[in-house]
């Protein structure tokens, strides 16, 4: 019985992003060969049932963890005790801080998300305009650094482009929902919302449907086709980004395959994505996997079959 | 003194033993339950049976185990404390922010049991103090300590706690006996001899029961209720120590959902939630038990909200169980 | 009659327009009819829900399952409606509430035959009805591109320029006042809950009572289940998780005992309205997010200390200069 | 001779433990008043819930009109024309005097909605054809004591019952109401209705009902008319011995003040009250119902909290902030309400006789079990405690056998002065001679005690000096030498001065 058995554990279970990452990583684990992988996660995206699904890992003495971690450091000490215990410890999408992790696969390269969630904004803004954020959980980490980012992005790439709030929406549709309405009256004048989160930017779409106000704000952001298809049709939104989930969770095994195979990752160290390509890890051992996509009117049906 | 004459009568202590063996058979049936499920377990899962798995396995549960042991005194005297979880955050929080100024491990520690007895107290005091009922207190204390955490955290954490902190939360005293254990085996053994041995844990009952008429009997219930509030402030404090230092940071979200489980344990461990009755060893039984079923299910990759359908079927089964061979018995 | 409870909602009422004073000085939209009727349609749910604790509180219970039930009544509408989306919608929601109500039933039953404390059971059924929506859905989330588009617009049809949402709640309100004051349930329900003793010497069957109760409140959170999730647009496990404090948050504010047998209806409309004001006038004033919860926690102990200070015995008042006074 | 319009044969009823009827019978009679007399613990009431479709009985047969009936619910009494005024007041609090009459037979409309207007006016009609003097649209809780009584008996009233049951109706009611209910009760009678009337005062008794039923120990012993039985045969019957309803002889020496109150005042219960007690002495409080001798005593007892006002005990002042500070200081309290204030029910008798006396039976906080059952034993055998065990629940004894526990309760923490509140309140007549004779052998052991009661002759019968009160002021403190009981009547109910001018 010398499978290899690899755990990829995400935020919270039922995420349609997540379940995407699955099938992506069920590819792999068919590409690879000898892999048994284990989707797992907790229900609520908490640092603690997380923790308590890692140490379970750890007593099935699993050969890898792939996480996407909902806190960074909350996690730290059960993955390095699980290093210890001779499991590879590999974070994807969200990160987990480098000493409880031997390497980390960044969806894309975070100054260039930050850069595109803006630029989906100005590309329909030429006079320039206000514009709000409407992130996931104030704790995201991923999330965080995109707006850093995008803040850093906006002096010099797009200067008439004024961001007025960013609020938080804890990835929970009912908060979203009251947070793009506490948006949309205190700043009269808003000409889009941003929300670089699945579940954000499909509530404030549907608050822009439902209060009339397509064509005056534009809602934009990552979103799932799938899950976001509608609101393009109906011009609440005229273009989101996004990754593909599948490539992401198919990237992730591979690494951990890798590590498993005993490969050495650091600082400089270039690792091969299968069909992705190649990854190139930076001083913290992370590395992105490819460039945003952008769907529009002009692609999103075909995507939304997919993801 | 002259005596009143004796009448001949003799009252004998007692005639059976109806409320211990009323104990002893809750208690067993709980043993039974907890057997079962470690047998269950054993067979369903090859990496149970394994000394690391089950140290690992207390993690899941010792904190919450904790803060069970005094919400069971308090549930005992007929109040309810729903804040724990949210004084565990706040208490987090003060320890992060008193790291930032470079306090050293016994200030933290000091910082987080303090904090935990500052909630309770204030708890305390709107309960014994106003006369306001426990329940709808601790709602409002519930949001209003986490609200604060988030005032002074907002979307920020604490981190880059000290080694010799950390060792509270990760490190283990003996072989695979973990602190965090064997700390909740010694305040147990504590809660046990206070509850069931001392005249404290007799008032505490008598309240329970009764408090109008406690109070009549000279017992100072308000004191002890508000000791009672008090403790388990104390014992979220001492949960909020080790939590932080086994995720090793603070965020304002820390220890969500915990009130529930830590009063879903009380609970199971037969104390009645109307207050009046109930033992130590079965809320520690009750842990176990609960720490077994979602370790176990976590073995199979069980998601961790099957689990709870399991937990909660558990509650109701055991609590409705003496009641539904009542009313079997007279049909049968 | 109830001179003393008709204060308490003029109070509350008062604290109501003080916050929208107060907002409406530096935002002056914020007044507005518009998005004061966007304000009152946001909290229709909040509103029923409370309605629907309230009459299970009223008969010293509680129920803390009422979110979970709500995320399984929607997610079984939800679910049906993507996989059917020609079953009408007003039948499902039909089935919404008959779900609710069954739930509700469930938790009626163990406290009413086997005598649980109602919190055990509800404590149980919190996780357990949780549990099944996972078990229902496999834990995948039903969103809006699944949902058929009468599913998400019935309740944004506009009608005398109110979302019919708006009219749902008020329908709600209306039946919950005819149903506590005028039915020999609802008094029934307020007997049990001043004295359950005397309800049993008055011919009340008080179990029976506390499990219509619980079946009152099960029907409701199956409604507010359809309501959700089409107007969320998202049917997942998470749906409403923790709102349970919220419910018994908005009927503590509105004046109802915990301890049983008071409370009215206006009283818990403007305890969820207070909450739906907060909530929306926090944003807009600039106030940090992370001050609401301080906030909230706040305003709930306020409104405890003001209740009990009305609710206290003020003894017997024997001297007659002190009974002149 | 008419036939019985309602009869009971071969009732039994046990509870767990206990076994509370067996094979009783009783015959209720049109236009008749039939009194039910027995101990503490006799099975009255729990005849009365019998009745009433509250419990069911394990077996016997009840007819009503000359066919069986069976009553499983509360419900189907009422319908069937049963109604009774239960011992405890059970009535709502936070609902209407109207509404309390009406509740469980609401007039509604045609739409089977509540029809409050007529409720009210019925509801008003009822009360006034009492001459209850009270406003059905008030809530319950404005009323007082009496007054909730009086509501009890109107909602008895609305009913259109065959047989009206009136479980011990004039324990808490003043003089006057009394007399209105006994005039009220002879309105009943006219009108040919059946009453059972549950008493333990015998005056009362012989004054109106036509027939007895005796019950002891659970069983009937003994039945007939009023008018041919001398009350010595029926307190035999009761008792199952011959009772003397002589007050004790005392021979305690009365000796220096105790406890000595002075000014004691609260901003709504009482003004300026100012009494002394010796030792060796019992202090009777005399007064109506709701003078506030429980309020005072309360307060001397550190459980409400006294505005102005100074206490001395033994040449030491004393300010109680709470009971346990009166405990220690050796003042201790019987409360009038037994079951909500005096024992904690729930919990075994050893334990509620320990309770305050833990300090003493634990060793370094720790208890010791074997000291609390010997201290529980010495003082329950000195009062002759009617239980099976130590450890049985004081939920499962007699109302008179609770008290004991009470009193046994406090005479373990070897007080100075025990204030006892309406000590025979409710408690039969053997007990009671049995409470009286220990109050002589405490004040013989050199307690000082203060008598809260409403009863006549038994402040007459026990005190050596009387206080009376009225309307939270003291009015006057008498040597009971040669006292007239209408100058105590007069002086309570506030009738002197009128007589005077
Ligand atoms: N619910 C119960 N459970 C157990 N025992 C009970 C219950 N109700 C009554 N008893 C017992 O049954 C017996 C009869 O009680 P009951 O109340 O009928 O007496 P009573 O004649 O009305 O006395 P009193 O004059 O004090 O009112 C007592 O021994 C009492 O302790
Ligand atoms: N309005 C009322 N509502 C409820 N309980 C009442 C009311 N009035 C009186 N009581 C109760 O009835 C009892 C008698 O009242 P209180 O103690 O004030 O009068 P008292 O002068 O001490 O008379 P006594 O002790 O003879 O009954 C008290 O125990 C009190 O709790
Ligand atoms: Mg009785
Ligand atoms: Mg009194």
């Amino acid at each position: 019985q010398d499978q290899t058995r690899i755990a990829l554990v995400v935020k919270s279970l039922g995420n349609g992003f997540f379940d995407a990452a699955a099938k992506g990583a069920e590819e792999a684990a068919a590409e690879l060969g000898n892999v048994e992988l284990i989707y797992t996660g907790p229900t609520a995206a908490t640092a603690e049932a997380q923790i308590e699904v890692v140490n379970s890992l750890i007593a099935q003495q699993v050969d890898a963890i792939a996480i996407s971690a909902n806190d960074p450091d909350a996690l730290v000490p059960v993955l390095q005790r699980a290093m210890q215990r001779g499991i590879k410890v590999l974070s994807w999408d969200s990160a987990v801080a480098p000493e409880g992790r031997q390497l980390h696969l960044n969806p894309s390269d975070t100054n260039l998300i930050g850069e595109t969630i803006i630029k989906l904004a100005a590309d329909h803004l030429p006079e320039g305009g206000d514009v709000a954020i409407l992130s996931a959980a104030s704790t995201a980490t991923n999330q965080n650094a995109w707006i850093e980012a995008a803040k850093a992005a906006i002096p010099e790439k797009f200067p008439n482009i004024n961001l007025v709030a960013v609020v938080y929406g804890d990835d929970d549709s009912v908060k979203s929902t009251e947070e793009t309405r506490g948006l949309i009256s205190a700043y009269p004048d808003l000409d889009a919302i941003i929300a670089p989160t699945t579940v954000g930017v499909v509530s404030a779409a549907q608050v822009i449907t439902d209060q009339d106000l397509i064509g005056q704000i534009n809602v934009t952001g990552l979103a799932l086709p799938s899950e976001f298809k509608q609101f393009i049709d109906n011009g609440a939104s005229k273009g989101v980004a996004l990754w593909n989930p599948i490539d992401l969770g198919y990237s992730a095994v591979v690494l951990a395959h890798a590590l498993v195979q005993g490969a050495e990752p650091g600082p400089g160290v270039t690792m091969s994505l299968g069909r992705m390509g190649q990854v190139t890890l930076d001083e913290t051992s992370a590395g992105p996997m490819a460039v945003p996509f952008t769907f529009d009117s002009s692609n999103i049906a075909e995507f939304a079959t997919y993801f | 003194m002259t005596d009143i004459p004796a009448t001949g009568r003799q009252l004998p202590d007692r005639l059976d033993h109806p409320l211990k063996s009323a104990l002893v058979s809750w208690e067993g049936l709980l043993v039974l339950v907890a057997v079962a499920i470690f047998i269950m377990n054993s067979f369903a899962s090859p990496y149970f049976l394994n000394e690391w798995s089950l140290s690992d396995m207390t993690f899941n549960f010792t904190e919450k185990a904790l803060i069970a042991l005094a919400m069971a005194l308090l549930i005992i005297s007929g109040e309810i404390d729903i804040s724990v979880a949210a004084i565990i955050a706040l208490a987090s929080t003060l320890m992060g922010f008193a790291l930032q100024f470079g306090a050293p491990t016994p200030v933290l520690v000091l910082v987080g049991l303090l904090t935990g007895v500052a909630c309770g107290a204030f708890n305390g005091f709107l309960v014994t103090g106003l006369k306001l009922p426990s329940i709808v207190v601790t709602i409002g204390t519930m949001s209003l300590f986490r609200g604060i955490s988030y005032i002074i955290l907002g979307d920020q954490s604490y981190g880059g706690y000290p080694r010799d902190f950390a060792w509270l939360g990760q490190g283990y005293v003996f072989w695979v006996i973990s602190f965090e254990l064997a700390l909740f085996l010694v305040c147990a053994v504590i809660y046990w001899v206070v509850l069931h041995r001392t005249n404290f844990g007799r008032r505490v009952f008598a309240i329970g029961n009764n408090d109008v008429a406690a109070q009549f009997s000279g017992v100072r219930v308000d004191r002890i209720k508000f000791v009672l509030f008090c403790l388990t402030g104390l014992m979220s404090g001492v949960a909020a120590v080790l939590l932080t230092a086994r995720l090793g940071s603070t965020r304002p979200s820390i220890a969500e959902g915990f009130e529930l489980e830590a009063i879903t344990m009380v609970v199971l461990g037969g104390v009645s939630i109307l207050g009046g009755s109930g033992s130590i060893v079965g809320v520690v039984l009750a842990a176990l038990i609960m720490g077994l079923v979602t370790f176990g299910l976590g073995l199979l990759n069980v998601p961790g909200i099957v689990m709870s359908i399991f937990i909660g079927a558990l509650l109701i089964f055991v609590i409705g169980l003496p009641r539904l061979f009542q009313l079997l018995r007279p049909r049968a | 009659m109830n001179r003393l409870l008709k204060h308490r909602e003029i109070l509350l009422f008062l604290a109501i327009l003080l916050v929208l004073v107060l907002v409406t000085m530096r935002f002056p939209r914020f007044a507005q009819p518009g998005n004061l009727l966007t304000i009152f349609n946001d909290t229709s749910i909040l509103m029923m829900l409370a309605l629907g604790q309230m009459a299970v509180i009223l008969t010293r219970s509680i129920d803390l399952s009422m979110a979970s039930n709500l995320a399984l009544s929607g997610m079984l509408v939800a679910m049906t409606n993507a996989a059917f989306p020609m079953v009408p919608v007003p039948l499902l929601i039909a089935m919404a509430v008959v779900i609710g109500a069954g739930l509700g039933a469930f938790n009626g039953i163990l406290v009413w035959k086997l005598d649980i404390p109602p919190i055990v059971v509800t404590l149980g059924t919190l996780t357990i009805f949780r549990g099944l929506v996972f078990v229902a859905s496999g834990g995948a989330w039903v969103n809006a591109a699944q949902m058929s588009p009468e599913f998400i617009g019935l309740q944004r049809t506009v009608i005398l320029g109110l979302p019919m949402l708006s009219w749902i709640g008020i329908l709600v309100a209306v039946l919950f006042f005819i149903l506590m004051t005028r039915t020999p349930l609802g008094r029934a329900i307020y007997a049990i809950g001043v004295n359950p003793t005397a309800s049993v010497y008055t011919g009340i069957n008080v179990g029976r009572t506390k499990f219509f109760a619980f079946v009152i409140a099960g029907a409701v959170s199956g409604l507010a289940g359809f309501l959700w999730v089409s107007r969320y647009v998202i049917a997942s496990v998470e749906v409403a998780s923790g709102y349970e404090m919220s419910i018994i948050a908005a009927c503590v504010i509105g004046g109802v005992s915990i301890a049983g047998g008071i409370g009215t209806v206006p009283g818990v409309l403007l305890g969820a309205i207070f909450l739906g004001v907060v909530n929306n006038a926090l944003p807009v004033i600039g106030v940090s997010p992370f001050w609401q919860m301080a906030i909230s926690g706040a305003a709930i102990l306020l409104a405890v200390v003001l209740n009990a200070r009305g609710e206290r015995r003020k003894g017997r008042i024997i001297l007659r200069k002190a009974a002149a006074a | 001779m008419t036939d019985p319009i309602l009869t009971l044969a071969g009732i039994s009823k046990s509870f767990p433990g206990v076994r509370a009827l067996h094979d009783v019978s009783l015959e209720l009679y049109p236009g008749q008043v039939t009194a039910l007399i027995g101990e503490n613990g006799a099975g009255k009431s729990t005849l009365v819930k019998i009745l009433t479709g509250i419990y069911q009985p394990d077996e016997g047969k009840i007819t009503l009109g000359g066919g069986e009936i069976t009553l499983p619910t509360a419900h189907s009494a009422s319908e069937l024309g049963i109604t009774a005024i239960h011992q405890e007041t059970v009535l709502f609090d936070e609902l209407t005097v109207a509404e309390n009459i009406y509740l469980g037979h609401t007039p509604t409309n045609r739409f089977g909605l509540i029809d409050w207007r007529r409720m009210r006016a019925e509801a008003q009609k009822t009360l006034d054809s009492m001459g209850a003097g009270i406003d059905g649209g008030i809530l319950l809780k404005e009323l007082g004591i009496a007054k909730k009584h009086l509501v009890a008996v109107a909602r008895a009233l609305s009913v259109d019952a065959q047989v009206v049951i009136m479980d011990e109706p004039t324990a808490a009611l003043s003089q006057k109401e009394i007399e209105d209910l006994y005039v009220l009760i002879e309105l009943l009678k006219q009108d040919g209705k059946a009453i059972l009337f549950i008493s333990h005062k015998f005056d009362e008794i012989y004054r109106i009902a036509d027939r007895y039923t005796v019950f002891r120990d659970g069983e009937m012993v003994g039945k007939g008319l009023i008018k041919d039985t001398p009350q010595g045969e029926i307190v035999r019957m009761m008792v199952g011995r011959s009772v003397d309803q002589i007050f004790p002889e005392r021979s305690a020496v009365i000796g220096d003040v105790v406890l000595e109150v002075s000014g004691l005042s609260h901003p709504t219960e009482f003004e300026n009250i100012s009494f002394s007690v010796r030792q060796g002495e019992i202090l009777g409080f005399y007064g109506l119902v709701g003078a506030g001798r429980s309020e005072v005593m309360q307060a001397v007892f550190g459980m409400t909290r006294p505005s102005s006002g100074t206490m001395v005990l033994e040449g030491r002042p004393v300010a109680p902030r709470s009971p346990a500070d009166a405990v220690e200081a050796g003042i201790v309290y019987v409360p009038e309400e037994r079951g909500k204030q005096g024992v904690i029910t729930g919990e075994p008798i050893v334990k509620n006789v320990s309770l305050p006396s833990l300090g003493k039976t634990s060793r370094a906080g720790f208890l010791r079990m074997a000291e609390e059952f010997a201290l529980a034993r010495t003082y329950t055998e000195r009062l002759d405690l009617r239980a099976s065990s130590l450890s049985q629940n004081v939920s499962t004894l007699s109302g008179g056998n609770q008290q004991k526990v009470v009193i046994a309760k406090w005479l373990a923490t070897l007080p100075k002065v025990i204030i006892l509140d309406e000590p025979t309140k409710g408690i039969d007549i053997g007990s009671k001679a049995a409470v009286h004779d220990f109050m002589a052998e405490l004040v013989a052991q050199g307690l000082s005690v203060i008598m809260v009661s409403s009863e006549l002759p038994e402040v007459m019968g026990m005190s050596d000096r009387i206080v009376v009160m009225r309307e939270g002021h003291i009015i006057d403190t008498l040597e009971n030498k040669g006292l007239m009981p209408e100058t105590l009547v007069r002086l309570a109910a506030g009738i002197a001065d009128e007589v005077a001018a």
